[in-house]
């Protein structure tokens, strides 16, 4: 071992550990205790052992804040991990509560151990700085995800969605293994300071670009960005909706921040540049395609959706066009910290609202049966919490002050627009990227439209929101609003966090 | 011998290994068809019948007359059959166990000191066993899915099954074997029983041996797992469509399979060609002592046969469940205990 | 073409053919192959520059080729499984097939 | 002898792996499984060339002992046919096209760029307990995260794969 004991890197990897035991204790207690007990009640158990989990797993977090960096990189620990660790467990605390009254399988240890590896995954993946443990982490967090998106097994949709989830997975994490060995054989390292040192010396190989672009399309697919956002609409309308709640959120949030690291510190050299008119190779003028691609196709075909889960999931695609920006600007040495903060603030206060939406959503498919926008008319009369949660995370989603997307979103641009003093480097993005938002606001008013404008049934009987919905629901609510309007609560550690790190 | 010294050092290993080769496989051939023949009069002495004793003296050329049989028979091939499948599938169940052989040393030396009686030598030795012998059950998949009918294909998957769960009751039981020699070449575990009688390591390995062997008899597909046969279940087992020359091939491929099986166990658990009496655990100095060295393994290899058809005679059948259970829920934490007992063992003994 | 180019350039074809049945095979399984054969074309990509690397003894590359291959195997029990699971609703595993759901 | 058996292992691993994708006889996902266990067992011959030789046993006993017997298993439980020749799109050639620029490409520059990386074989090999050692140490994680994985792919193989009690 160089120079580190086992009990160190025990201690480091308490939090995992704390989940994964959980994992262990779920099956346990559902499968041993409770198999002959009703479903109903075993969700409600097995929903309880592993929110205990996660909230032992966020005091573990809240009580550590060394850094510290095990085995050249493998397992690198700081205040920074730390947060963004705190939002994949929050936002797992959060599936796990709107999973709580859920019905759609009988397997339920499984359903919530699956959750709790899923998310083991992601913070694996966020602490490391190696790429075969990216590889390793991208995969527990993949392969769980493809489970949960299945396990509805009474619907062929589910099946269907989870298929194409799988095979588009697949086929991008091929693409990613390929691009790590190449990135691996030109740089001869593994971790990523020592990848952005070998790659000096290959700055301008056509096979370095080769694996620039084959890395970045295995991270587009984790985030869907278009053109590998071909799963994303399925998955998220076919999943059970908690399941697609966590691959929206969590798996999100993770992705980005592992996508920004590899960028900014892996490929630290090959940046080239994005701006307009003076586009140079590097993987600076690949997000900018990505983004533009995202930010239109996400935007305008979410229009035409019919299904609240697959508006959702183009309204995913156009988010993750805006996130996109963001990285870019961090390719720019002077911005680095600042769109740093930007982007994680947007991408946690989105995991957020996104939890929230899909909260509303999973209640009004239990009720209603289906997730057709049409259904939802009335639904201010039948649910006034329901509409209000849901024009709460709409409209934050389209990004209207107070609210925390108006200023993940000002924050994202500001720092993209600061990239490049001089020339005006990203703003053809950041215009694009107005504009669109222009144009999500149409829909997402189309939806809010329906549900407080139009008249519903007048028979329609009221929806009972149970308790641990309402919970989650409030929460996520009142994290968007205050969020919004006191971006510092969470902005402040933020920045204090990256500035105690190294850069990262 | 002038002959042999007049070739220059490469060619003189090429004659060799080539001598090697065609020599193991005329003794596998061989024991493969005096093996069916010490099976049946095995069985005969167990049943207290005197058994075939009709074609030569004491019947030795009893397997003979059952090739000729073999010829004679129709070779009926099902009309639905896939073709090129179903002349495929009795070769792949051979092949693999005759390419296991390759790398079990089955002598010391012989005439000089590189000559070593081994195929291949291999570091990797034990690993590619078990990489060859995995490749043995496409054989047998493949029968079930060749005849297209659902008695064959039912018994191919079940056989299949049972070969692949076996094999991991089967791997994870040698792993102690190696915590103990540090070695995964076969010559290095010889070498490290050559240490007198107690140091064979089915004496310090006794809980390996026997999961070792037991997975050695569902890996042969041997009674007591000898699915195929078990009438009242499937109306045979993945090779019911076979016929003639064909059906001869399975047949004699189980009997390859002890062989390759009963090899393994000689080398991992019985020293090999060593015995701890007269100095035979040492490297053969002349040519004599090599070809005791071959003899010695030749006498294990045939005592570990006979165990094979001994217990064949004597035990009843699984139920193909049962089969199961024991190699998930019996075998494999068995081994997993064992693994972690050896290591603890030798952690405490190095402080 | 040197020793490690050759094995690059084998890679990369391999690479190809895989993707190439990915895009043009529908059968669910045999696209699933597809992806196996991308996955061997990295590992063997992996092993040439391991062994034509700069620190072989440090067996990095080695490594990542265990790893991947039991990711491998592993992805391959879940999507067989997934397969079953489509399979049971749908009667065939022809992606053509299996499209209703719209976007 | 090395130059001589590598040619003849690449040419059986592209033959073979082309055989997996486009089988101009068969059409059959058997065949196509069939062929793959060639091409992993002909990898893992140029493995042995490069002398990893742990791995090349290795990917014999996991890839082609067990998770090919896993794809022949469902085959030949759904009783998959063979599926339908399809006729060639525009998509398809337009693609097939590019495909081939790429490998041109490829052949030009590969050479050139990997003489760049390349230090001459060294004289290493994949030693068993040298990898076991890293797997203990430097690869401890990894380790634990890949046993995370398996049990991840156990319980949803099983879960997704068992029929529902209806």
């Amino acid at each position: 071992m160089t120079g580190v004991g086992y009990s160190d890197l025990l201690a480091a990897l308490a939090p995992e550990t704390a989940l994964v035991l959980a994992a262990v204790a779920v099956l346990f207690v559902d499968m041993g205790l409770m198999r002959s007990a009703p479903l109903r009640q075993r969700f409600l158990t097995a929903c309880a052992v592993a929110g205990l989990g996660c909230l032992v797993t966020l005091g573990i977090l809240a009580s550590s804040g060394a850094h510290l960096r095990f085995l050249d990189g493998v397992l690198v620990v700081d205040s920074l991990t730390q947060w963004v660790k705190v939002f994949l467990v929050v936002l797992t605390l959060f599936t796990a509560g709107i999973s709580a009254q859920a019905e759609f399988t009988e397997h339920v240890g499984e359903y919530f151990a699956l959750v709790l590896l899923a998310t083991v995954g992601m913070m694996f993946l966020v602490s490391t700085e190696e790429i075969l443990m990216i590889f390793v982490s991208l995969e527990l967090t993949s392969l769980s995800l493809y489970v949960l998106a299945a396990l509805d097994k009474r619907t062929r949709h589910a099946s269907e969605a989870a298929l194409k989830y799988f095979l588009f997975g697949s086929v991008a994490a091929a693409f990613t293994l390929f691009g790590l060995s190449l990135v691996y054989g030109l740089s001869g390292a593994t971790n990523l300071t020592g990848i952005a040192a070998g790659l000096r010396a290959h700055r301008s190989d056509p096979l370095l670009a080769v694996a620039v672009v084959m890395v970045i399309m295995g991270f587009g697919f984790k985030v869907a960005v278009v053109p590998f956002h071909l799963w994303a609409p399925d998955a998220y309308e076919g999943a059970p909706v908690p399941a697609a709640a966590l691959i929206a959120s969590g798996s999100k949030v993770a992705s980005f921040f592992v996508l920004a690291k590899i960028a900014v510190l892996g490929f630290a050299g090959v940046e080239g540049s994005g701006a307009w008119g003076q586009l140079r190779a590097g993987w600076l003028p690949v997000l900018a395609v990505l983004a533009v691609g995202s930010m239109v196709l996400g935007n305008l075909t979410a229009i035409a959706q019919g299904h609240l889960r697959r508006l959702l999931a183009y309204s995913a695609i156009a988010h993750a066009g805006y996130v996109l920006l963001g990285l870019m600007a961090m390719g720019y040495p002077s911005q680095r910290s600042a769109a740093l903060a930007a982007v994680l603030y947007y991408v946690a206060t989105y995991g957020l609202t996104t939890v929230g939406a899909f909260g509303v959503a999973s209640v009004i498919e239990r009720v209603l049966g289906n997730g057709r926008i049409d259904a939802l008319a009335g639904l201010s009369r039948r649910s006034p919490l329901l509409a209000l949660c849901l024009m709460v995370f709409l409209l934050s989603l389209a990004g209207i002050p107070p609210l925390a997307g108006f200023f993940g979103k000002f924050g994202l641009f500001t720092a993209a627009m600061g990239a490049d003093p001089a020339g005006l480097g990203l703003l053809w993005l950041v215009g694009i990227a107005i504009a669109m938002s222009t144009v999500s606001l149409y829909y997402y008013l189309r939806v809010l439209k329906q549900a407080y404008v139009v008249a519903g049934d007048e028979e329609a009987s009221r929806i009972v929101v149970p308790w641990t919905d309402r919970l989650v629901l409030i929460a996520a609510a009142v994290g968007v609003f205050l969020l919004g309007a006191l971006p510092e609560l969470l902005l402040g550690p933020l920045a204090r966090a990256i500035a105690g790190g190294n850069g990262f | 011998m002038d002959l042999l010294e007049r070739l220059t050092p490469i060619e003189q290993s090429v004659t060799f290994g080539a001598l090697k080769v065609v020599g193991v496989f005329a003794i596998v051939m061989f024991l493969v068809a005096y093996a069916v023949l010490i099976e049946r009069r095995v069985c005969a002495a167990i049943q207290d019948r005197i058994g075939p004793n009709r074609a030569g003296p004491f019947g030795l050329l009893q397997p003979l007359a059952d090739a000729v049989k073999a010829f004679l028979k129709e070779d009926f091939m099902p009309a639905q059959a896939h073709p090129v499948y179903f002349w495929l599938a009795p070769a792949l169940v051979m092949i693999p166990s005759l390419l296991v052989v390759a790398v079990i040393p089955f002598g010391s030396t012989l005439g000089n000191p590189d000559n070593r009686m081994v195929i291949a030598d291999l570091n990797i030795g034990i690993l590619y066993t078990f990489g060859i012998a995995s490749l043995g059950v496409y054989g047998i998949v493949l029968a079930g899915y060749a005849a297209r009918s659902k008695y064959p294909l039912m018994g191919g998957i079940r056989s299949g099954a049972q070969m692949i769960s076996y094999e991991i009751a089967m791997g994870l039981s040698l792993i102690p074997l190696f915590l103990l020699v540090g070695d995964l070449n076969l010559g290095a575990v010889i070498d490290y029983q050559a240490r007198g009688l107690f140091g064979w390591l089915i004496f310090k390995q006794p809980l390996a041996f026997a999961i070792f062997l037991v997975a050695a008899f569902a890996e042969t597909n041997r009674l007591p797992f000898d699915m195929p046969e078990a009438e009242q279940e499937l109306a045979g087992g993945y090779n019911i469509e076979y016929s003639s020359i064909k059906f001869a091939l399975f047949f004699m491929a189980e009997y390859a399979h002890m062989i390759a099986a009963s090899a393994m166990l000689v080398t991992l658990f019985f020293g090999g060609w060593t015995l701890p009496f007269f100095g035979l655990d040492q490297p053969a100095s002349t040519f004599w002592g090599g070809l005791l060295h071959i003899g010695i393994f030749l006498a294990k290899l045939l005592a570990m046969m006979v165990l094979f058809v001994w217990v064949r005679w004597m035990w009843p059948r699984f139920r193909y469940d049962q089969l199961m259970a024991l190699g998930w829920t019996r075998l494999v934490p068995l081994a997993l205990g064992n693994i972690v007992v050896t290591a603890l063992w030798l952690w405490l003994k190095a402080g | 073409m040197g020793e490690l180019a050759r094995y690059l350039v084998l890679a990369a074809l391999l690479f190809g053919i895989g993707l190439a049945g990915v895009l043009t095979r529908r059968n669910a399984i045999v696209v699933l192959i597809g992806i196996e054969l991308m996955l061997n074309a990295a590992n063997l990509n992996f092993i040439a520059f391991w062994r034509h690397g700069p620190h072989p003894e440090a067996l990095t590359g080695v490594m990542f080729v265990l790893f991947a291959i039991a990711i491998a195997a592993a992805e391959a029990a879940v999507g067989l499984a997934l397969v079953i699971a489509v399979y049971r609703h749908y009667r065939t595993t022809n992606l053509d097939q299996i499209e209703e759901m719209k976007g | 002898m090395q130059d001589i058996l590598f040619y003849v292992f690449a040419a059986l691993t592209l033959v073979c792996g082309f055989l997996v994708v486009a089988n101009p006889i068969s059409r059959s996902p058997v065949t196509s499984a069939l062929f793959l266990v060639l091409t992993i067992v002909s990898l893992s011959g140029l493995f042995v060339l490069l002398h990893a030789f742990f791995l090349a046993a290795v990917q014999i006993v996991v890839y082609a002992g067990a998770a090919l017997v896993l794809f022949l298993f469902v085959i030949m439980m759904l009783d998959l046919k063979a599926e339908e020749r399809r006729r060639i799109t525009r998509l398809g050639l337009i693609g097939g096209g590019l495909v081939a620029v790429a490998m041109a490409w490829l052949f030009r520059v590969v050479p050139r760029e990997a003489a760049l990386v390349a230090s001459g074989p060294a004289h290493v090999e994949g030693s068993t307990p040298a990898l076991g050692a890293l797997l203990f140490t430097q690869y401890l994680l990894p380790f634990e995260a890949i046993s995370l994985v398996l049990v991840a792919g156990m319980v949803g193989a099983i879960l997704l794969s068992r029929k529902e009690p209806s």
